[in-house]
C-alpha cells in the first residue's frame, strides 16, 4: 500500500489550509479558488484512493475509504457553497475549514488507533473554532457546551483505545472498553443522552460548517463505533450488546423525531434529526448482520448527502430571509424554486419516501430488524416506522413553512440562489438522493459489500426489483409533467377562499409552530417534552449541576499552569483564537483541562 | 315584598318617576349620573337578569332603556334615563353588565350614542367602512 | 418483467382500481345512504362526479406555489395507482420481492403526503388546520398500521415479501386464524379507516369545520384527482389487509376472484357501519386512540405473534 | 338502562331493511295539503280591482298600475310578483271580496324570468270627468253599489253610473264649468269634484 | 423554546362556513388548534329589521318579525304579539291561545330536532343528522297541514291568530306526536348512551353560572348551567298558565347538557301540545278579537322562545306603525357565551361549542339601515388583535 | 298662542301633497294627510243616517261612534269602497292611506318664530300658523282641539242649523 | 349535449351561501339533505367551499356587508357554475327590500341563472326549479 496515495486527502486538506494562512492577504477571489481547488483535490484524491486501490484494500481500508471520499465529497460541496455563501473575506475561516476536513480524513483513514486519536482531537478542535466562529453568545455558549462535551467523549475513548491497546484478552475489559468507546463515539455521533451539545452546536455554526458537522463529521463518531465493534468483538456478535444498541437506536430515534417534530428554528430541526437519523444507522449496526450493517453504512451514506444537502438549503433560506425562524418563512417556493425543489427531495429522502435514497437504507434497516426476529427488535422496528413518519411530519412542516403559503417575510436580493457554486452542490446533492435511491445495487455491489468484507452478500436483485417501482414512479411523474405543463397554463388564478373574507398573509398563517402542538399534549409525551425543556434530558446540563465542584477544580488549579504552556505553544491556533480574542475566554484551556484530567484519569486506571 | 316594592325601597331617591304599566311591567326614570348606581343595585344586589337595553330616539332626547328582568316574579323592570339630544353620552355599563357591551356597540353605531368607557367601540353591525355620523336609526328628516 | 411491462401493468391497474374504487365509493355511499332511510346515489354518481370534475375549470389560488399545488394530486393517483399495482401484480403473477410490504406502507402514506402537500401549497388558512390534522393522524395510524403489517410478517416467518405471506398463509391458514392475526386485523381496519379519512377520523376534511380542509382550493380536474386517489385508496387498503391477512385474491378462479370480493366487502360494510355510527372524534383524542389503545394492542399482537400465537 | 350503540345499529338496520322514507317527488307529483300557501292568483271575476291587496301586502309584493292612458280606457293592472311575495297570505285574507286574490297550491314557480311566472288582472277605471283623477275601478264602484244596496243610489257616481249602462243620457258630458249646476254632480267625478260640486250647489253659487 | 413569542393565527369561521347556515363571522385566535381568543364580527345578516319596522303597519310587522329567522318564525311573532298586546291590555280569546302554545311548541321541537341533527352534522355524526331531521320532517308536515306552510306560518296576529287549527286535523297531529315520541326516546338515549359522543361532548364549552349571569344568557344555554329561568313559568302568557310541564335544568353547563336539556324539554313540548288540544278539540270559539286601534304607549313582550327568551320591546304614537321596536332574541344574548367557553378549546370543539349555544344570526342583526351609497373597498384590521398579548387573553379568560 | 290654522277647502282644491311634516317619528309621515281625515269626518261628514260609508265598508273599519264615523287604522286596508260608496264626496281617497300619518302639531318642537314645516311649505295659505287673532274672517271657522284651526264650508251652517 | 354537460348535470355539487336572511331558505335547503328528499340521488351534495361548487344557491338580500363576500366567492368558485337564487330575499329582496342595508338583490351583483321564489320556496319547489334548470342546460 502507498502510503503517500493513501494520506493524500489529509495531506492536501492541510497543504491547503496552511496555503490558506500563507496567502491570507491575496484577496478574496484567490482564496475562493484556492479553496475549491483544494476541496477538489481532496475529493479527488479520495476517489484515486479509491478506484486505484479498490481491489487490493481489506474490508476495513474500504471502510476507512468509503467514509473518506464520503467527507471530501460532501466537503467539496459544502466548501464550494462557503465560498459564495460567506460574504466577508476570512482566511482563518477557510484554513480551519481544511484543517477540520483534513482531520476528519485523518480520523477515517488512519492506520492506528492512536492517529485517530489524535485527529480525533484536531477535529474536535478545528470542529470548535468553526462553530464558535460566528462569535455571537449563542455560539459561544454552543461552542463551550461542544468542546466540553467532546473533551469529555475524548476521554472516554482514549480510555478504551489505551485500554485496548494495553489490556487484550480479558472480556470484562473489553465490555468496559466498548462501553466506554460507546460514549466516547456516541458523544460525537450525537445518541440521545449524549447528543446534547447538537442542537445548539448546529445552529450556532455557519451554514456550511453544520452541512459538514452534521453530515459527515458525526459519522466519524459512528465510524469510530463501528471499527470499534469489529475490533473489540470481531468473530461473534451476540454478546448481548445488540439489545442495547437497539434500544439506544430506538431512543435516539424517537427521541430526536420527537424533538425535532416541535422546533421552530430550522437548524435546531435539523439538528435533532441528525440524531434520529442516527438512530437509525444504530439500529442497522445493532443488528450485527450483514443486511443490518449494509443498511447502516447505506444510511450513513445517505445521510450524509441529504443532510447536508438540507443544511445547504436551509442555508439558502436563512440568507434570504435573514431568520432561522420557520415562522418567519412562507411562500419562498416561488422565489427559491431551486431550493424548494431541493428541499423537497430531500425531505422526502430523509423520510424514507420511494424513490429516494433513504428509502433503500431503511429499508434494509428494517429488513435486517425483521430477519433478526426476537420481540425487541420487532418492536424496534415498529418504532422505527413511526420514527420515518414523524420525520415525514416535521419536514412536512418545513415545508409548509418555508415554501408553501403566503409569503411573510421580507426577502434580500443577495442570497437568491445567485450563485452557480452554491447552486450545483445542491443540484448534486440531490441528484444523489435520487441516484441513490434508483441504483442502490451498484451503490451495496461496488462499496458496501467490499466493505464489510467477511459478511455473505445479499441478494442484490431483490433489492434492484424494489427501485423498479421508483422508476416507474418517475417514468409516470415525468409524463404527467410533460403533458401537464401545457394544460396548467389554463388555470384560473384566484385568492384564496377563507369564508368570503379576506385576511393578510400574517393572519392567516398557520405555521408550523402551530402544527403540532396538539401533540405535545398528549399524555406521556408531555413529560417527554417538558422534561426535555426543562433540561432534565441535557446531559451536560445535568453534569453541571453535579460537577461544579470537580469542574470547579480543575478550573483553578490545573488550568491555569496548562493555559500559560498552551497560550505560548500552537501557531495556527494562536492566530485564530487571536482573531476570535477568545484567550480570555479560557473556553480553550477549559477543554485542555478535560483532556489531561483524561489523560490523568486514564494513568491512574493503568497503573493499578 | 313584591317588585315594586323592593325598588322604591332599594332605589329610593333616584327613582325620578316610576310608572307601572301593570304589575309585570315596571318603568322607572333615573337621572343619567344615577343610572350606573341603579343597575348596580338591581344586577348585582337583586339580583335581576340583563336583558337588553334599547335606545330610543325622542324630538328632543335619546332615551336609554335598560330592561332588567325579575325572572322569580316575572316582572321587567325598565330603567329609563334621558340623554342630550346634541351630545348623547352616557356612561358605559361594561364594567357591571359585561353582557351590555354588544348592545352597546349596536346603539353607538346605529344610533349615535356615546358610551364613555366602554373597551371597544368598534363597528358591530355594519360594514367596517360605513360613514361616521351616519346613524341608521336616527329618524331620517323628513323634506 | 421489463419496465414497459410495467408500466403498462401500471396503467391498467390504475384503469382498473379507479374503476372498482369509485364503485366501492358508491357502495359506501349508498349503504350510508340506505342506513339514514335516503335513497342515496344512483351507481354511476362516482363516475359522473369524476368527469364532470375533469370538465370544469380549475382554479388556482393566487399565493399557492402552483408546482406542487398541481402536482400533488397527481402524485397521490400516482401513489395510490401504484399500491393498487404491487397488489395486483402479487396477486395476478405472484411477483413481489422482499420488502413489498414496506414499500406498500410506504406507498400509501404518499397520498396522504400529497394531499397534506397540496393542501400547504395552496396558502390557505383552513387548509393548513386542515393538513396539520391530517399529518398528526397519519402519525397517529401510522404507528398501529405499522404493527398490523409486522404481525403477519412476523408469523409468516420473518419475511416483508407479500408472496411469502400469500404462501404461507396458503400453506397454514390464513393470518386472520390467530389471536394475533385477529388483534392485528382490527388495528389494520380502524387505522385504515383513518387513511381512507372516513369518520370517526375524517377530521382533516371535516365538512362541518374546515370547508373541505386540505382540499379547499381544489377545483376541477385536480379535485377529481384527489378523489379518485380516495377511491382508490379505498380499495387498496382494504386489499392490502385482505392480502394480509385474509389470505389474498386468488385470481385463478371465479370463486377465488367471488371470494376475494366478498372479503373485500366484509371490509368495506365494517367501514360504513364504523363511519355511520359514530362522531368524528377530535384529533387529540385520535391520537390517544391510536398511540394509546391501538399501539398498545399492536405491540401484545406483535409479541403474540413473535410467540408464535 | 345504558344500551350504548345498540339503539342506533338497530335503527340503522331497521333503516337498511324498510323502504326509504324519501319521496319519489320529481318523477312523481306532488300535492301540497290543501291550504297550503301557494302562489297567490287573482280571479278575474271576482276581483274588483280595489287595490286593498296592494295596499297590505306586507312585501309589496303586489304592483298596482293605474294607466289612464291606455289605449281602450284607463286601465289599472294589478301584478302579483311572485319574486317578491312572501306567501304569507295578507292579500287573500283581506281581499275585500274574499275571492279576487287566491293562495293557490302551487309550489313549482322558478322562473328564468319573472314575466312568465306573474300574475295579473286588470281593470276598467273610472276616471273623473272633470280633473281626471282615478275614481276606482268600475267593478268596484258596482260591488260597492251592491254591498250598500239602494243607498247606493244616494251616490251620483253610482247612480250616473247606472245610468251610463242604461244609456239615459244626463247631457252634461263635458267637463264641469262654471256656473256649477245641480246636473253635474250626476257626472262621474270624483268625490272631489263631488264635494266641489256640492259646496257650490249649496252655497248657491249658480 | 419562546412560548410566548409565538404568534397567534386568525382561523376565520365564517362568514361561509360550513358551519353557519348563516354568514357570520368569528375570528378565532388560534395557538396550534387551541383557541386563545375569539372576535365575533355580525352584521352579514342585518337587514334593518328595526328600522323597517318603522314603516309597517302593526299587522305587517308580524309577517316582518317572522322574517327575523326562519327557525324561531313563531317566537318573535309571538312575543311582538304579546308586546303590543301588554301595550293595549287586551286580552286574547282562550283558544287563540291554545293554538298559539300549540304552534309555539310546534315549533320549539322542530327547533331542537333541527339542532340535535346539526350538531350531529357539526360533529361529523351525519346519520345523527338525517335521522333527527327525518323525525322533523312530519312536524313540518304538520305545520304545512295547519298552517299553510312549512316555516313562516303566518298564524300570528294581534288579539290573536289568524287561522285555526281545523278539527280534522287534530287527530293527524296526536298521531304525529305519538310516532314522535317514539323516535325522540330512540334518539334521546342514543344520544345520551354513546360513550363516543360523551367523551366529545362532556366537559366541553363549560359555562358557569357566573357566565350565564353576567351575559345574560337565556334559554337551554343558561338551564344546562342549571338556571331555571323560563318565560312561560316566571311570567306566563298565551295558555301556559293553565298547562302543565316541567322546565328541564341540568348542573354542567356543558355541550353534553345542552344536548340533554334540549332532548327532554322536546318531551314537555309533546306534553304540552296534547294538553293543549285536549282543551281546544271539539269546543270552537274565537280565535281572535277586534282590535280597532292602538294608542300611544310601549309595551313589552317575552316569549320562552326554543333558545330562550325573546323580548320585544314596543312604543307606539298613535298611529298605526310601531315607532320604536326593539328586538332582542335569544341569541343575542347566547352567541357572546361562546366565546367565554371556547377559549382555552380545541378547533373542532369549538365548532360544537358553537352549536351548543345553537346561534342564529338572523335574529341578533335585525336593525335598520339606510344606504350610504360608500363603495369603497373594505379593510379590515385586525393587527390590533393580533398583537394582544397572551398574557391578556390570559386576563380576559379569567375576566369573563 | 299661535295655531295650525287649515283652510280645508282651499286644500281640496290643491291637494296635500305637496306639504311636507316635521314629525319624523315615521318615514313619509304627512301629518297634514292624517289632519285632514279628521277634519273631514268632524265638519265635513253629514253624518248620514244609513252611513252608506259604514255600510260599505268591507273590513267593518268604519264605525259610528257618538254620531261621528270614525276610521279603525288597525283594520281598514284603505280599499276605498267608503269614498265610493259617500254621496257626498267627504272621504276623498288621499287621506285614507292604509299607513296613517300623525300630526302632534308640533307642539313643544318649535322654538321661537318657526314656523311648523307644513306651514312653511304650503305655498297658497291653506296651511298657516297664525294667532288666532290674526284671523279676520271668522266664518265657518272650527277649533279642533286647542291647536288646531279650521275654516270648513260645514253643511250644518249652510242649511242654518243649529249647533 | 357533451358529456361535459351531461356530467355535469348527474352530478351538481351546492355550495350554499347565504348573504343576509333569516336562515329559514338556508334551512330548507338543508332540509333538500334530509331523507325526506335526499338530494344526493340526483348525485347532488353539499360542499364546503365554492372551488369545488357547480351550483351556488344564494339565499338572502346580500345585504351591503355581504355584498363583497358574494362577488368574491362568485368569482372563486370554478366555471361552469350556475346561480341559483333562492327565496323572495334574494329574488328581489322581499319584505326587506326597502330597508337599506340591502345590498342585492343577487341579481344585482352577480348573474343569477334561475330564481326559485318562496318564502321559504318548500324543498319540492328547489328541487323542481332545478330540475327546470336542468331542462334548460343543453
Ligand atoms: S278585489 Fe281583492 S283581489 Fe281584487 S283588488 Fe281588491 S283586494 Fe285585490
Ligand atoms: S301573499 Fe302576502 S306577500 Fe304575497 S302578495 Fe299576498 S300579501 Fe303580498
Ligand atoms: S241628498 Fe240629501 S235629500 Fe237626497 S238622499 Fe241624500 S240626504 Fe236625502
Ligand atoms: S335565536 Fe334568533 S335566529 Fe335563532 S332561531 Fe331564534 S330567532 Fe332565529
Ligand atoms: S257617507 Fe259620507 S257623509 Fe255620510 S256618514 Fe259617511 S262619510 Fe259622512
Ligand atoms: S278604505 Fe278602509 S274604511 Fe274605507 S271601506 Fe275600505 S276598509 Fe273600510
Ligand atoms: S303641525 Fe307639524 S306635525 Fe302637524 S302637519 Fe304640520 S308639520 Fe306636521
Ligand atoms: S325568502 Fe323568506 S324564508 Fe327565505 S330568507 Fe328571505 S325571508 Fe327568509
Amino acid at each position: 500500500m502507498d502510503v503517500r496515495v493513501w494520506f493524500l486527502p489529509v495531506a492536501v486538506s492541510f497543504a491547503t489550509a496552511f496555503l490558506h494562512v500563507v496567502f491570507c492577504k491575496a484577496g478574496r477571489h484567490f482564496r475562493k479558488w484556492l479553496s475549491l481547488a483544494g476541496g477538489i483535490a481532496v475529493a479527488a484524491g479520495c476517489f484515486y484512493s479509491m478506484y486505484v486501490n479498490y481491489m487490493y484494500l481489506s474490508s476495513g481500508q474500504v471502510m476507512s475509504l468509503l467514509f473518506a471520499t464520503l467527507i471530501s465529497t460532501i466537503s467539496l460541496f459544502s466548501v464550494s457553497y462557503s465560498q459564495w455563501y460567506n460574504p466577508e473575506d476570512n482566511f482563518v475561516y477557510d484554513s480551519l475549514l481544511f484543517l477540520f476536513i483534513g482531520a476528519m480524513n485523518g480520523v477515517v483513514l488512519s492506520h492506528s488507533l492512536i492517529a485517530l486519536y489524535v485527529y480525533w482531537e484536531i477535529m474536535a478542535v478545528a470542529s470548535f473554532f468553526l462553530v464558535l466562529f460566528t462569535d455571537t453568545e449563542e455560539a459561544r455558549r454552543a461552542a463551550f457546551k461542544y468542546i466540553i462535551m467532546t473533551g469529555a467523549g475524548s476521554v472516554f475513548l482514549l480510555f478504551s483505545i489505551l485500554g485496548i491497546w494495553l489490556i487484550e484478552e480479558n472480556i470484562f475489559w473489553k465490555h468496559l472498553f466498548f462501553f466506554s468507546m460507546l460514549i466516547g463515539t456516541g458523544i460525537k455521533a450525537g445518541i440521545f443522552p449524549l447528543h446534547t451539545w447538537l442542537p445548539d452546536a448546529h445552529p450556532a455554526a455557519p451554514t456550511p460548517v453544520s452541512s459538514m458537522l452534521s453530515g459527515v463529521m458525526i459519522k466519524t463518531g459512528i465510524y469510530a463505533m463501528i471499527r470499534f465493534y469489529f475490533v473489540l468483538f470481531k468473530p461473534s456478535w451476540s454478546i448481548g450488546w445488540e439489545t442495547i444498541l437497539i434500544l439506544i437506536g430506538v431512543i435516539t430515534l424517537l427521541g430526536g423525531v420527537f424533538l425535532a417534530l416541535v422546533q421552530h428554528d430550522i437548524k435546531r430541526l435539523l439538528a435533532y434529526h441528525s440524531i434520529s437519523q442516527i438512530g437509525y444507522i444504530m439500529l442497522g449496526i445493532a443488528c450485527g448482520t450483514s443486511i443490518g450493517l449494509v443498511g447502516a453504512l447505506y444510511h450513513v451514506i445517505n445521510h450524509a448527502i441529504f443532510k447536508s444537502l438540507l443544511f445547504l438549503g436551509a442555508g439558502v433560506l436563512i440568507k434570504a430571509t435573514g431568520s432561522r425562524e420557520l415562522g418567519n418563512y412562507g411562500g419562498l417556493a416561488r422565489k427559491l424554486p431551486l431550493t424548494f425543489g431541493v428541499m423537497t427531495v430531500a425531505a422526502l429522502s430523509i423520510s424514507g419516501v420511494p424513490p429516494f435514497n433513504g428509502f433503500v437504507s431503511k429499508w434494509l434497516i428494517y429488513q435486517a430488524l425483521l430477519s433478526k426476529g426476537g420481540e425487541i427488535a420487532v418492536v424496534a422496528l415498529a418504532a422505527a416506522l413511526l420514527g420515518s413518519v414523524l420525520t415525514l411530519a416535521s419536514f412536512i412542516k418545513v415545508l409548509n413553512d418555508s415554501f408553501m403559503g403566503v409569503k411573510k417575510a421580507e426577502i434580500s436580493k443577495q442570497g437568491l440562489e445567485s450563485s452557480p457554486f452554491m447552486n450545483m452542490p445542491m443540484v448534486l446533492l440531490a441528484a444523489g438522493c435520487l441516484l441513490f435511491g434508483l441504483f442502490p445495487g451498484v451503490v451495496t455491489e461496488r462499496f458496501l459489500f467490499p466493505a464489510l468484507g467477511e459478511y455473505v452478500p445479499l441478494n442484490i436483485e431483490l433489492i434492484k426489483t424494489a427501485s423498479l417501482y421508483g422508476w416507474l414512479a418517475l417514468a409516470v411523474f415525468c409524463l404527467l409533467f410533460i403533458f401537464g405543463r401545457n394544460w396548467m397554463r389554463k388555470f384560473r388564478k384566484t385568492e384564496p377562499f377563507v369564508g368570503g373574507e379576506i385576511f393578510t398573509a400574517e393572519e392567516t398563517a398557520f405555521d408550523g409552530s402551530h402544527f403540532y402542538g396538539t401533540i405535545k399534549e398528549i399524555g406521556p409525551i408531555k413529560r417527554f417534552y417538558s422534561a426535555e425543556s426543562t433540561g432534565k434530558l441535557d446531559i451536560y446540563a445535568i453534569a453541571g449541576k453535579i460537577l461544579p465542584g470537580v469542574n470547579r477544580v480543575f478550573h483553578n488549579a490545573a488550568v491555569r499552569a496548562v493555559d500559560s504552556v498552551y497560550a505560548r505553544g500552537s501557531v495556527i491556533l494562536n492566530l485564530a483564537v487571536k482573531k476570535l480574542k477568545l484567550l480570555q475566554n479560557g473556553l480553550l484551556a477549559r477543554y485542555i483541562v478535560w483532556l489531561f484530567a483524561g489523560i490523568i484519569f486514564l494513568m491512574e486506571v493503568i497503573r493499578r | 315584598m313584591n317588585v315594586l316594592d323592593t325598588l322604591k325601597e332599594k332605589l329610593g331617591g333616584s327613582i325620578k318617576e316610576l310608572k307601572a304599566h301593570n304589575a309585570k311591567r315596571i318603568y322607572i326614570t333615573v337621572d343619567r349620573a344615577d343610572v350606573k348606581k341603579c343597575l348596580k343595585i338591581l344586577f348585582r344586589d337583586l339580583d335581576a337578569r340583563y336583558i337588553v337595553a334599547s335606545g330610543v330616539e325622542n324630538f328632543d332626547s335619546f332615551e336609554i332603556l335598560y330592561h332588567l328582568g325579575f325572572d322569580g316574579e316575572g316582572t321587567v323592570v325598565s330603567v329609563r334615563t334621558y340623554l342630550d339630544r346634541g351630545k348623547p353620552e352616557i356612561e358605559s355599563m361594561t364594567s357591571i353588565i359585561p353582557g351590555i357591551s354588544y348592545i352597546e356597540r349596536e346603539m353607538k353605531e346605529l344610533l349615535g350614542i356615546n358610551f364613555t368607557g366602554h373597551p371597544g367601540l368598534t363597528h358591530f353591525l355594519l360594514r367596517d367602512d360605513w360613514e361616521e355620523g351616519n346613524y341608521p336609526l336616527r329618524k331620517a328628516k323628513n323634506g | 418483467m421489463n419496465a414497459v411491462h410495467v408500466l403498462l401493468y401500471f396503467i391498467m391497474s390504475l384503469a382498473a382500481f379507479s374503476v372498482c374504487g369509485m364503485m366501492a365509493m358508491w357502495v359506501d355511499r349508498k349503504v350510508t345512504a340506505r342506513l339514514q332511510f335516503r335513497v342515496g346515489p344512483p351507481w354511476y354518481q362516482n363516475f359522473a362526479d369524476f368527469a364532470k370534475l375533469a370538465g370544469k375549470e380549475t382554479l388556482i389560488p393566487g399565493k399557492a406555489s402552483i408546482f406542487m399545488f398541481v402536482f400533488a394530486p397527481v402524485i397521490a393517483v400516482t401513489a395510490a395507482a401504484m399500491c393498487g399495482a404491487v397488489l395486483l401484480l402479487v396477486f395476478r403473477t405472484g411477483f413481489g420481492f422482499p420488502g413489498d410490504v414496506i414499500l406498500l406502507l410506504y406507498l400509501l402514506t404518499v397520498p396522504s403526503l400529497a394531499i397534506i402537500l397540496g393542501g400547504s401549497s395552496s396558502g390557505n388558512v383552513l387548509a393548513s388546520v386542515g393538513i396539520s390534522r391530517e399529518m398528526k393522524l397519519l402519525l397517529g395510524y401510522e404507528l398501529p398500521f405499522a404493527c398490523a403489517l409486522i404481525i403477519p410478517a412476523v408469523r409468516s416467518g420473518a419475511t416483508t415479501s407479500l408472496v411469502e405471506i400469500l404462501r404461507f398463509q396458503q400453506a397454514n391458514g390464513i393470518t386472520l386464524g390467530s389471536i394475533s392475526g385477529v388483534i392485528g386485523f382490527l388495528i389494520a381496519v380502524f387505522a385504515l379507516q383513518g387513511k381512507i379519512g372516513l369518520v370517526p377520523f375524517d377530521l382533516a376534511e371535516a365538512e362541518g369545520e374546515l370547508a373541505g380542509g386540505a382540499f379547499i382550493e381544489y377545483s376541477g380536474i385536480l379535485l377529481g384527482l384527489f378523489k379518485l386517489a380516495k377511491a382508490i385508496l379505498l380499495i387498496v387498503g382494504p386489499l392490502f389487509v385482505v392480502t394480509l391477512y385474509f389470505g389474498g385474491i386468488n385470481f385463478s378462479s371465479v370463486t377465488g376472484v367471488i371470494a376475494g370480493i366478498l372479503k373485500y366487502l366484509l371490509i368495506l360494510v365494517l367501514f360504513v357501519l364504523v363511519k355511520n355510527t359514530n362522531p368524528r372524534l377530535r384529533i387529540d383524542q385520535a391520537l390517544k386512540f391510536y398511540w394509546g389503545w391501538m399501539t398498545l394492542f399492536g405491540i401484545i399482537g406483535i409479541l403474540l405473534a413473535v410467540k408464535g400465537l | 338502562m345504558k344500551k350504548p350503540k345498540l339503539r342506533e345499529l338497530k335503527e340503522a338496520i331497521t333503516s337498511l331493511f324498510s323502504k326509504p322514507f324519501t319521496t319519489d317527488f320529481p318523477y312523481k307529483p306532488h300535492t301540497p295539503p290543501k291550504r297550503y300557501r301557494g302562489k297567490p292568483e287573482y280571479n278575474e271575476k271576482e276581483c274588483v280591482g280595489c287595490g286593498a291587496c296592494f295596499q297590505v301586502c306586507p312585501a309589496k309584493a303586489i304592483e298596482m298600475n293605474d294607466e289612464i292612458n291606455a289605449d281602450g280606457g284607463p286601465t289599472r293592472t294589478l301584478i302579483h310578483h311572485p319574486a317578491e311575495c312572501l306567501f304569507c297570505g295578507e292579500c287573500e285574507r283581506n281581499c275585500i271580496t274574499q275571492e279576487g286574490i287566491k293562495l293557490s297550491t302551487k309550489f313549482d314557480i322558478a322562473y328564468f324570468d319573472e314575466k312568465n311566472v306573474q300574475n295579473s288582472v286588470q281593470h276598467k277605471l273610472l276616471v273623473c270627468k272633470d280633473c281626471g283623477e282615478i275614481i276606482g275601478t268600475e267593478k268596484h264602484l258596482l260591488w260597492a253599489f251592491r254591498r250598500v244596496k239602494n243607498l247606493g243610489f244616494a251616490q251620483p257616481v253610482m247612480l250616473s253610473r247606472l245610468m251610463e249602462e242604461l244609456e239615459i243620457k244626463t247631457g252634461a258630458e263635458e267637463k264641469i264649468a262654471p256656473p256649477i249646476q245641480r246636473t253635474d254632480m250626476l257626472k262621474i267625478v270624483c268625490p272631489r269634484c263631488r264635494r266641489i260640486a256640492f259646496i257650490s250647489d249649496e252655497k248657491k253659487e249658480h | 423554546m419562546a412560548e410566548d413569542k409565538k404568534k397567534k393565527v386568525i382561523v376565520p369561521i365564517g362568514p361561509y362556513h360550513p358551519l353557519l347556515e348563516e354568514p357570520e363571522f368569528f375570528a378565532l385566535y388560534c395557538d396550534g388548534e387551541k383557541v386563545v381568543d375569539v372576535d365575533w364580527q355580525a352584521g352579514y345578516n342585518h337587514r334593518a329589521i328595526e328600522k323597517l319596522s318603522e314603516a309597517k303597519h302593526w299587522d305587517q310587522v308580524t309577517f316582518l318579525v317572522e322574517r327575523i329567522c326562519g327557525i324561531c318564525s313563531t317566537s318573535h311573532p309571538f312575543a311582538y304579539c304579546n308586546a303590543v298586546e301588554d301595550l293595549l291590555g287586551a286580552s286574547v280569546p282562550e283558544r287563540a291561545r291554545y293554538i298559539r302554545c300549540i304552534i309555539g311548541e310546534l315549533e320549539r321541537i322542530h327547533s331542537h330536532l333541527l339542532w340535535v341533527g346539526l350538531a350531529g352534522h357539526f360533529l361529523g355524526y351525519n346519520t345523527v343528522f338525517m335521522w333527527a331531521w327525518k323525525y322533523r320532517e312530519p312536524v313540518l308536515d304538520m305545520f304545512e297541514i295547519i298552517t299553510g306552510n312549512r316555516n313562516h306560518y303566518a298564524m300570528f296576529k294581534i288579539g290573536g291568530v289568524r287561522r285555526n287549527i281545523e278539527e280534522e286535523d287534530m287527530p293527524a297531529l296526536r298521531r304525529v306526536l305519538k310516532g314522535l315520541k317514539v323516535q325522540l326516546e330512540m334518539l334521546t338515549h342514543a344520544v345520551l348512551d354513546d360513550p363516543v359522543l360523551g367523551a366529545r361532548l362532556k366537559g366541553v364549552g363549560v359555562l358557569t353560572k357566573e357566565h350565564i349571569k353576567n351575559f345574560g344568557a337565556v334559554g337551554p344555554v343558561a338551564r344546562a348551567s342549571g338556571i331555571g329561568g323560563d318565560i312561560r313559568k316566571d311570567d306566563p302568557y298565551a295558555a301556559y298558565p293553565m298547562l302543565d310541564f316541567k322546565v328541564i335544568t341540568a348542573e354542567h353547563g356543558d355541550v353534553f347538557d345542552k344536548a340533554v336539556v334540549r332532548l327532554l324539554e322536546m318531551f314537555e313540548s309533546i306534553k304540552i301540545i296534547e294538553q293543549s288540544l285536549d282543551a281546544i278539540e271539539g269546543k270552537g270559539g274565537d280565535i281572535q278579537t277586534e282590535i280597532r286601534d292602538i294608542p300611544p304607549g310601549e309595551g313589552i313582550g317575552r316569549h320562552e322562545a326554543p333558545r330562550g327568551e325573546c323580548f320585544h320591546y314596543i312604543k307606539s304614537d298613535g298611529t298605526n306603525r310601531p315607532v320604536r321596536h326593539k328586538i332582542r332574541a335569544p341569541s343575542y344574548t347566547n352567541i357572546p357565551t361562546f366565546k367565554a367557553s371556547c377559549i382555552g378549546q380545541m378547533i373542532p370543539d369549538v365548532a360544537i361549542i358553537l352549536a351548543g349555544v345553537d346561534p342564529c344570526y338572523c335574529c341578533t342583526e335585525r336593525v335598520a339601515v339606510y344606504d350610504a351609497g360608500n363603495k369603497k373597498k373594505q379593510m379590515y384590521d385586525f393587527s390590533r388583535l393580533v398583537e394582544m398579548s397572551r398574557q391578556k387573553t390570559e386576563k380576559i379568560k379569567k375576566e369573563i | 298662542m299661535k295655531k295650525l290654522y287649515i283652510d280645508y277647502d282651499k286644500l281640496l282644491e290643491t291637494g296635500s301633497e305637496d306639504i311636507k311634516c316635521s314629525y319624523r317619528m315615521h318615514p313619509e309621515n304627512n301629518g297634514i294627510t292624517g289632519l285632514r281625515e279628521e277634519l273631514a269626518f268632524m265638519f265635513v261628514c253629514r253624518r248620514c243616517e244609513d252611513y252608506p260609508c259604514v255600510n260599505s265598508c268591507p273590513t267593518g273599519a268604519l264605525k259610528r261612534e257618538s254620531g261621528l264615523v270614525k276610521r279603525s287604522k288597525i283594520l281598514c286596508v284603505s280599499c276605498k269602497t267608503c269614498s265610493l260608496a259617500c254621496p257626498f264626496g267627504t272621504i276623498l281617497p288621499e287621506f285614507i292611506p292604509y299607513l296613517v300619518s300623525r300630526c302632534d302639531t308640533c307642539l313643544g318642537r318649535l322654538k321661537g318664530g318657526e314656523l311648523p314645516l307644513c306651514a312653511a311649505s304650503c305655498k297658497n295659505g291653506a296651511v298657516q300658523y297664525i294667532e288666532e287673532e290674526q284671523i279676520e274672517d271668522k266664518t265657518n271657522l272650527y277649533k279642533l282641539g286647542d291647536n288646531v284651526l279650521v275654516r270648513a264650508l260645514n253643511w250644518l251652517d249652510l242649511y242654518g242649523i243649529k249647533k | 349535449m357533451s358529456l361535459k354537460i351531461k356530467a355535469l348535470k348527474k352530478s351538481l355539487w351546492v355550495y350554499h351561501m347565504s348573504g343576509g336572511s333569516c336562515n329559514n331558505c338556508d334551512i330548507e335547503i338543508l332540509a333538500c339533505l334530509d331523507p325526506r328528499f335526499d338530494i344526493e340521488r340526483f348525485g347532488m351534495t353539499l360542499v364546503g367551499s365554492p372551488r369545488h361548487a357547480d351550483v351556488l344557491l344564494c339565499t338572502g338580500i346580500i345585504n351591503k356587508k355581504c355584498v363583497e363576500r358574494v362577488k368574491e366567492v362568485y368569482a372563486q368558485t370554478a366555471k361552469p357554475c350556475v346561480v341559483v337564487a333562492i327565496g323572495a330575499c334574494s329574488c328581489s329582496g322581499g319584505i326587506f327590500r326597502d330597508g337599506y342595508q340591502m345590498g342585492g338583490p343577487l341579481d344585482k351583483l352577480i348573474p343569477v341563472d334561475i330564481y326559485i321564489p318562496g318564502c321559504p320556496p318548500k324543498p319540492e319547489a328547489m328541487i323542481a326549479g332545478i330540475v327546470k334548470l336542468l331542462e334548460k342546460l343543453k
